[in-house]
Parts: C-alpha cells; structure tokens; sequence
C-alpha cells in the first residue's frame, strides 16, 4: 500500500514521542514521500500511531478510535511507554501497554525513537498487514 | 410554579439555539488530549467546560515508590519539551537537602541546555502556532529551524528530546572546545532564522488572525495567576530567571533582559516568545564566554550521593519555557521520596482560557489555546467545572460526580 | 471530433488528467516547503486504498442522505467537466453552456456540505454553515463574472462561441476589453475558494473543525468526495483558461487546426492558472476567518465583477 | 508593507522551489541518512564475560530493565528501555555499552530481550 494515511493518537504520553512523529513530517525527515499523510480523522486513517502507557481515561477513547477507523487497519506502538509501559509501569492509572487493549502490529522502542525509526515502524507495520 | 415552568422553557430554548462543540480529547489541533465543552451560538463562544486528567499517569505516587535516581529519570518523563526544566529543579531540591554544590562548570552547563531547551521550546510552540492558523509553510520552517537545536542537543547528550542532563551534584555530558564552536555557529544560524521567523508572523494574513484576539489584560493576568510568557504577554513582569536566580543565572543577570508586552493579546505572547529567543541566544553566547573549568560531577557513584542525602524538604523553582514551574521534594533519607509535589506552569496557565475564549469564535479556539502553549502532559490533573457565568454556581449530579472521581485520581 | 465520441472519452480523460493535477499541486506544493513531498502519483495510490477500505456509515447519520452524496457530488462534478473538455474536443456547442457547467460544479460542492452535514457530527454541522456562508461569498461575484463575458462576447453563454469569439478577435478575452479583464480578475480571485484551499480552506479547516463536513466519511466516500474535488478545481482551471485567455490563437493558424496541441496548450496553461491560484495562496497565506473572508469577497471580487458588467454594458 | 512581507514569503517558497529539497532521503536512497554522533544512546549491548554480577545496574534502572538470571547475570527486556544510559554509567566492569543502533523497531517484543 502506497499511502499509508496516520493518525496519532496520544494516551498520555510525555510528548516526547508526539514531537518527534510531527518532525517526521517535517521537510527534514518528510514523512509523506512515502505518500503517509497526518490525518485528524479516524475515518480518514490506515495507520494508528499510539503514544503513551494508556491511562485509565484514555482507554475508552483509545477503543473507540481503534473502532472508528475502517478496515484494514495498522496499530503502532511508538515510543517504550506505548510499547511495554516503561516507566510508567506500576501506576493505578495506567492500564496499558497498548498491546494490552488491542493487536499492536509493530513496536518502536525508544524514549523518543528518532523520527526515522519511526518512518521505518510505519513502513514496517504497513508491509507486513498488506503484502 | 407556572412562573418556573415558563424559566424552564426559555433555558430549554437557549440550550436548543446553541451548539456544544466538544474540543478534543482527541482533535488534530492538539497534540494532547484536553477536552474543552464549547457551547456557541453561531461562530461566537459562549461558554467553555474544560475537563483534563486524560494523561494522568500517576507520576507523583509512582515517584514515591522508587529511589531518587531512578525518580529523575522517571520525572523527566513528565514531558519531553521541557524535561530539563524538570530535572533542573527536581535535582536543586535535592542538591540543598543534601547540602551537595554542584561545580560552577555544571551549574553553567545545566544553564546552557536549559536556555536551548528554552529556544526549542518556544520555536516548537512558533511552529504550532503557524499550524493551527493553517499556514502550513511557516510550520515547516519553523520545525526545520528547530532540527538544528535537536542536533545540538544529540550531539552534545545524546538523545533528542530527553537529555538526561542531570544528575545528583552536577552534569553528566561535560561541552568539548568542538562543541562549544558548534553552538555557537548553529546560535548565529537561528538567530537569522528567528528573524526570518519574526517577519513571517508580522505578515498581513497571519496578522489578521492573531492580533486584539484572546485578551487577557493586566489585572486578569494578576488576579488569574498566570505565568511565563503568557503573564509577560500581558505586561506582568515576572520571570523566575531574576526574581529567584538559580542554576548559573546569578551571574548572568546582566546578560539578558525580560521581555513584557502590553496588549495581552495572542500576538503579544508570541512576540514574547519570540524575542525570547534572542535572549536566550545571548544568555548562551555569555555562557559560552565565560565557561569555567573543573569537573562536572562528583566522582562518587550515585548510590554514595544518595546515601548522603538526609531526611528533609525542598522547595524548588525554576522558570520553564511557559512558566514557572514549582517543586516540593520531601526524603526519607534512605535514597527514596516521602512526597514529590509539582505544580507546572501550564497548570496556572490554563484557567484564564475561559476569559480568552469567551467572545471569541469557533475559528479562534485553537489559536488562543495554543497561544498559553499548552502542553498537558504535566498538567492534567484536576477537573474544572465552569457553570453558565452570571448563574449562581451548581453543584448538579454531573459534577458532584466529576468531582468524585476528582478525589479518586488523587489517591 | 463528433460530439458523441467526445463526450464519451472525456469523463475518463478528465479523471485522469485532474487527479495528475493534484499530485502535481501536491508536489509543488512539498517543493515550495524544502521537502520532496509525494510522488506525482500519489492521488491514484490514495484512491485505489480508499476504494479498497470499509465502508462505515455512523449511526448518527442518515444513511441515505449520507451515503448517496458524494456519489452525487463526484458524478455531478464529472459531468460538468466533462461538458467542458468535450465542447473544448468537438468544437460544437450541443451539450450544455456555461451555466450549465458553473451550476454543476456548485452543485457538487452542495451535495458534498448535505452529506456531510447529514452526518450527525457537530463539527460537519459546522462545516455546513460555514460553507453556506462561504459560498454566498464567491459564487455570486463568480457568476456575475461570467454573466459579463457572456454579454460580452458575441452574446453567447456557449463555451466554442466564446471561444471563437477570441479567435476572430485575434485576442484572448481577458486582453481584448477592460470589462473582460475584469470579469477575468474575478474568476481567478474566486477560484481559492472554489476550491477551498488556504486561505479560503474555513469550511475544511483541519486545525479548527477537522475537515468539517468530511470529517466522518471515509473509505469509498471519502475517496468519491475527493475526486469531486479534484474534477471541479481542474475544471474552474479549464474554464478559465478556455473562457478567458485562450492562448492558443496567439500562436497562429496551423497551432489552432491542432487540436492535439492546442488542447495541450491549454491544459499547460491550466496547469499554470493552478499554480498561481491554488497552490501558491495555499503555500504562503495563512488561514482567514470566515468573517474576513467574507468581507474580502464582498469588496473586491464584486466591486469588480459588478464594474465589470456595467463596462461591458456600456460597451467598454 | 504587509504585501512586501507576503512578498517575501512568496520569494522564498519559488526559491526553494528551484533548490534541492532539504530532506534527507532516508530508505529511499541508500546511506543517506542524519548523521549520529558520537554520544548517541542506542540500543544496548551487554558483554556477559565481563559482567560480576553485582546487580547495581538493577539498582538504578528506572525501567525495569534488567533482572537478574540464576547466574546471577544481567539479562535486558529491551522493550522497557528508556535509554537513560544511567546503567551504563554504573557498571563498574563496563559491561553494558549503547551502541549507535537507533532503529528499535520489530513485529514482536520477545525479539528484544538480551541475555
Ligand atoms: S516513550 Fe518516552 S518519549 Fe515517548 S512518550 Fe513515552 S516517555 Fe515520552
Ligand atoms: S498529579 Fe497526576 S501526574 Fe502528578 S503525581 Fe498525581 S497522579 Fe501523578
Ligand atoms: S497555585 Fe496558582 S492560584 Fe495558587 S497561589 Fe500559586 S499561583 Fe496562585
Ligand atoms: S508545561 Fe508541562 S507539559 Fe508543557 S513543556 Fe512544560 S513540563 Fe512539559
Ligand atoms: S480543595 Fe481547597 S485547597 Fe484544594 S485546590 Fe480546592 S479550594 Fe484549593
Ligand atoms: S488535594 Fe492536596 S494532597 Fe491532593 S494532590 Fe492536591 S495538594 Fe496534593
Ligand atoms: S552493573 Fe555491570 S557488572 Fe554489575 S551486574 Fe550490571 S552489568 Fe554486571
Ligand atoms: S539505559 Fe536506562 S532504562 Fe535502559 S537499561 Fe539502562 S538504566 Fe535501564
């Protein structure tokens, strides 16, 4: 698929990760010569990019986002906290990591990742739901 | 009683010609999740609902469950814009209970990435700004600006966003004679390109959508409590930097002035942002001049430095891009916390959005939000509950239970 | 070429040569940005995903009316265009005129804001009055433009009467007459909004309503509401380009006969009108509010069209 | 004045319209990529020979890392890192290393674990 369109979703992340998936659109990185495309719909999505260990107030929104995007769908941990939780882990309000609540179907480990590992992630996820 | 059912009609009525406009938690203007219940009329706003707690994570109990070096780390992972600033002050609190001076080279150090730290920032915040006006060039200009400090910051410790700069008595990425060239050449390049920055958001288009827009004038800043540079936009002129010198800014009073603007309006507080740059451009030449000699840490291993710490308290201030940011650290004296209380600058910042909203339209929001920089992840904590203004304030099912849960987040 | 036959390739021809427009926007636009931005290709990758998604229809929409617009808004869209590039082919006036094709186009941007307002999304909602009001803005100076060239040239509403109108004037229209270069201004100043793109984009601000009356269709829906786009700003560019400065006559006679080259020709200039209109104000404008926009198009474009029509009833 | 500022902006966007584009054309074209330097904190590697076992670096790990193995050897769960590095700065043998491996990406995280 040609033109993974991204929507990020933030279940309480540091921002670090958040920053960093936005510079990756950036002209230095440029995200969408891969055709890839923030959208702020999750109609509009292919790819959900989820930031943050998923607090308790998160997690209903993160299900229904995961719901209102249409099939065929990829979900991508970016960051370790989305990733395993780390070091977030232990909280009572937090009720991630992401692969917890739904099928993750590729992990970007790193506290932030640099943005081309997190172009790499995309791409990953995206070759591997859709060869 | 027919006199009450008649009230109830026309409040049914006004409900009836107003749309409720929910602002996130998850709206692309917004890089976190706040939600804001936006009832307007039209385009015009007439009331604003805030609900926050969306990334609450629990940072503070977790922090008192572990031992004060895995703590930095942890609440630097309060926030990755200004995760020095945390540090920065999470460690001062540490450093006065246990009585451990930090040598001039790392106190000048820990200054140098605070002040990029600060320009990153606020070039960041620039960008959104340009965003969510929908001026899609600027924003990549800008950002591609802001590499330049992100390399710097690679180079100098390693990571982009979180530095881990900080550690117990000193700094733990010492500046080579190479780097130091490196920023100040990268400090001349963004000094250029701040200006360029500048002219852009004095163009007419972009003018038109950020000036006499979200005002909050002198008194409502003071009576509201805001801080950082959205106190500065509207002429209040406090800044943590000269009130309270910390870190190396004793002695570097004279190197930077700050900056106050009158209007209290959107492009007041960028113009503050803005020219702030500058300041920290030439906070960072003066450091670069004057930078001692000596080591940068002390030469025991953590776990020493730990044991040294006694039982006690702290109050700690720094001033982070958007504010002053506050923390209370109690020890127990055995390397762990009794209690880590912080109180951030977005958090002050953030009740006086419902003066700035009200009035305005529905085109308007994101860029008056944007306009405090408000970034959440260390913020959302509480609940607000705003009721109709000019209404006597009523506590109905809806809230008694907000603030239930409120009660319950905090345990 | 026989009307019929014209008629019958130009939808495809159209499809095709506006989604190229678009990917060629998109790239001058990521070039303008220091990037390298999509590949040329990218609006057809985009398609072919979004025709391969699921369809969801919210349950707080209703159905039919959701579903059924923007397959309304795409194929009203198409047809107008088609009109065009096959009265430009055949070099015949049977199918449809001016109006026809300017009421088309109007009326795909309609089915797209019933669609979306159909949804039942408070910001769709919006998005609705905003493109109401933003509508009332230039499709009345934009009409009025074109009401002056028809009084101007010959008087015809029919597209190959204007256009041979330039030819044996020797000039395209917009140069032969101030009231013509007025109405031609006015065109070009609607098409930003037309095709809803910075500053003018309000109805489908991204930061403010998210994408307004789009905000939930996805899949095919959302893949026909953007061919509908596509096919009526290629088309306000053709138009444009054929109506108002028909450039290839300035080349002479054997250029004319051509109709390969000619048709070319304009398609280059379309392209160029595209630049200047569409990709250059969304590059370096920032977004207006609704009210500003308002006021912009009530002085200037219909200060213009308006002097344009009384020039041109006078004569001038 | 406001037009000339527009102007400005126009002058610079058709510039870099006729420039080489700034983006650096990772996975694309081969090699090319934001330089790393020297002090980048990447993926771990961890010299078990070297290692004692004194186990401080689970002491300090704000992740939770590492624990121990029966031989009272470090073993790594990658997929908790934050890449403080605070480990590598304790280990008194200089076991643990950060290699200038920056892409952590994979389909699944017991890949990740490093003994
Ligand atoms: S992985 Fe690290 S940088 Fe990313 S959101 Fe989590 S704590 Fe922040
Ligand atoms: S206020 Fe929130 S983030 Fe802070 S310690 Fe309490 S739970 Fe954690
Ligand atoms: S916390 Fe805020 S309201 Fe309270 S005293 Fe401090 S500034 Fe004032
Ligand atoms: S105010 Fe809070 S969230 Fe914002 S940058 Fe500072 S610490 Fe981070
Ligand atoms: S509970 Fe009382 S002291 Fe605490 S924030 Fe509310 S008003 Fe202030
Ligand atoms: S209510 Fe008191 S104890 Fe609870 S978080 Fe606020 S200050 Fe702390
Ligand atoms: S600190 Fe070093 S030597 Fe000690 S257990 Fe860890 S790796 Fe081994
Ligand atoms: S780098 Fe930090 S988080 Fe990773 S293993 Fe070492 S101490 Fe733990």
């Amino acid at each position: 698929m040609k033109s993974p369109w991204i929507f990020h979703l933030n279940t309480g992340s540091c921002n670090g990760c958040d920053i960093e998936i936005v510079a990756a659109f950036t002209p230095r990185y440029d995200l969408e010569r891969f055709g890839c495309l923030l959208v702020g719909s999750p109609r509009h999505a292919d790819v959900l990019l989820v930031t943050g260990p998923v607090t308790r107030q998160m997690l209903p929104r993160l299900i229904r986002v995961y719901e209102q995007i249409p099939e065929p769908k990829v979900v991508v941990a970016v960051g370790t906290c989305a990733s395993s939780g780390s070091p977030f882990l232990g909280s009572e309000m937090v009720e991630g990591p992401v692969d917890r609540i739904i099928p993750v179907d590729a992990y970007i480990v790193g506290c932030p990742p640099r943005p081309e590992a997190i172009a790499r992630g995309i791409i990953m996820a995206v070759m591997s739901k859709f060869r | 009683m027919v006199v009450k059912r008649s009230t109830e009609r026309t409040e049914k009525e006004v409900e009836y010609t107003r749309l409720r406009i929910p602002f996130g938690p998850v709206h692309p203007a917004l890089k976190e999740p706040v939600l804001l219940r936006i009832s307007v009329r039209g385009e015009e706003i007439i009331d604003v609902d805030m609900t926050l707690g969306h990334v609450h994570r629990g940072i503070e109990s977790l922090a008192e469950g572990r031992n004060l070096i895995q703590t930095l780390y942890l609440i630097e992972r309060i926030c990755g814009i200004c995760s020095h600033s945390h540090t920065t002050c999470f460690i001062q609190a540490l450093e006065e209970i246990g009585s451990i001076i930090p040598s001039e080279r790392a106190l000048y150090l820990r200054t140098l990435i605070f002040e990029m730290e600060r320009i990153h920032s606020h070039l960041l915040l620039l960008g959104v700004m340009a965003y969510e006006i929908g001026f899609d060039t600027l924003f990549m200009f800008t950002w591609h600006v802001r590499e330049k400090i992100l390399d710097l910051f690679e180079k100098i410790t390693g990571n982009r966003i979180h530095h881990a700069m900080n550690t117990i008595g000193g700094v733990r990425w010492d500046l080579t004679s190479q780097m130091a060239g490196e920023v100040k050449a990268y400090m001349r390049e963004i000094e250029k390109s701040t200006k360029y920055i500048h002219s852009a958001f004095t163009d007419g288009t972009v003018e038109k959508r950020i000036c006499n827009l979200g005002v909050l004038d002198y008194n409502d800043a003071i009576k509201l409590c805001v801080v950082g540079p959205t106190a500065r936009g509207s002429g209040v002129n406090i800044d943590v930097r000269k009130d309270h010198p910390y870190a190396a800014y004793d002695e570097l009073k004279g190197d930077f002035s700050v900056i106050t603007r009158k209007d209290g309006d959107v492009y007041a507080r960028t113009e503050v942002r803005i020219f702030e740059v500058f300041e920290s451009i030439n906070i960072i030449k003066a450091i670069l001049d004057r930078l001692p000699n000596g080591s940068i840490r002390p030469e025991e291993n953590v776990f020493r430095i730990m044991k040294r710490i006694p039982e006690g308290e702290a109050v700690s201030l720094v001033e982070a891009p958007r504010g002053e940011l506050l923390y209370f650290v109690k020890t127990d004296g055995k390397g762990g916390l009794i209690r880590l209380k912080v109180r951030t600058p977005t958090f002050s910042n953030l009740l006086s959005l419902k003066r700035m909203l009200v009035g305005c339209e529905i085109a308007d929001i994101p860029v008056i939000v944007a306009s405090i920089d408000p970034c959440l992840s260390c913020t959302n904590r509480v609940t607000i509950i705003n009721q109709e203004k000019g209404k006597s304030k009523v506590i109905d099912m809806d809230s008694l239970r907000r603030m239930v849960r409120r009660k319950w987040m905090r345990r | 070429m026989d009307a019929a036959i014209a008629f019958l390739i130009s939808p495809p021809a159209v499809l095709l040569i506006s989604l190229l427009f678009e990917g060629i926007d998109r790239k001058i636009h990521a070039r303008m940005q220091k990037r390298i931005g999509p590949p040329v290709t990218q609006p057809f990758y985009d398609l072919i995903k979004l025709f391969s998604k699921e369809r969801i229809v919210p349950i707080t929409a209703s159905a039919r009316v959701f579903e059924t617009m923007p397959m309304i808004a795409a194929a009203v869209s198409l047809l107008g265009a088609s009109i065009l590039l096959s009265n430009i082919l055949s070099g015949s006036s049977v199918i449809g005129d001016l109006i026809l094709v300017m009421y088309l186009l109007a009326m795909s941007s309609v089915a797209l804001m019933i669609g979306g307002s159909a949804s039942g999304n408070p910001y769709g909602v919006v998005g609705f009055s905003r493109k109401m009001s933003m509508m009332i803005a230039y499709e009345i100076p934009m009409f009025i433009a074109i009401i002056s060239v028809a009084f101007g040239s010959s008087p015809s509403l029919a597209i190959n009467n204007i256009i041979r109108f330039q030819i044996s004037l020797g000039l395209p229209l917009a140069a032969s007459r101030p009231s013509m270069a007025l109405a031609a201004a006015t065109f070009l100043l609607c098409m930003p909004a037309a095709a809803s793109v910075v500053p003018f984009d309000i109805p489908e601000a991204k930061t403010e309503i998210i994408y307004g009356f789009l905000i939930e269709y996805g899949g095919p829906y959302l893949a026909l509401a953007k061919i509908a786009k596509a096919v009526s700003n290629f088309a306000l560019t053709l138009l444009a380009s054929a109506v108002f400065l028909y450039v290839p006559l300035l080349l002479g006679e054997n250029v004319l006969l051509n109709l390969g080259i000619s048709l070319s020709l304009c398609l280059i200039e379309s392209l160029l009108i595209m630049f200047v209109t569409i990709t250059v104000p969304r590059t370096v404008l920032a977004r207006l509010k609704i009210g500003q926009a308002f006021k912009f198009y009530w002085m200037l474009p219909l200060i213009l069209s308006i002097s344009s029509i009384i020039l041109s009833s006078v004569g001038l | 004045m406001r037009a000339l500022r527009v102007g400005k902006m126009l002058r610079d966007t058709l510039r870099s319209l006729f420039r080489r584009p700034v983006t650096v054309e990772y996975m694309t074209k081969p090699g090319s990529m934001v330089p790393l330097p020297e002090r980048f904190r990447g993926k771990l590697t961890y010299d078990k020979s070297a290692c004692i076992g004194c186990l401080l670096c689970i002491r300090v790990c704000p992740g939770g890392v590492i624990t121990s193995t029966e031989e009272r050897k470090a073993s790594f769960n990658i997929s908790r890192c934050i890449f403080c590095g605070q480990c590598v700065e304790i280990c008194p043998k200089g076991a643990i290393k950060m290699s200038s491996q920056f892409e952590v990406v994979t389909y699944d995280k017991n890949g990740l674990l490093i003994k």
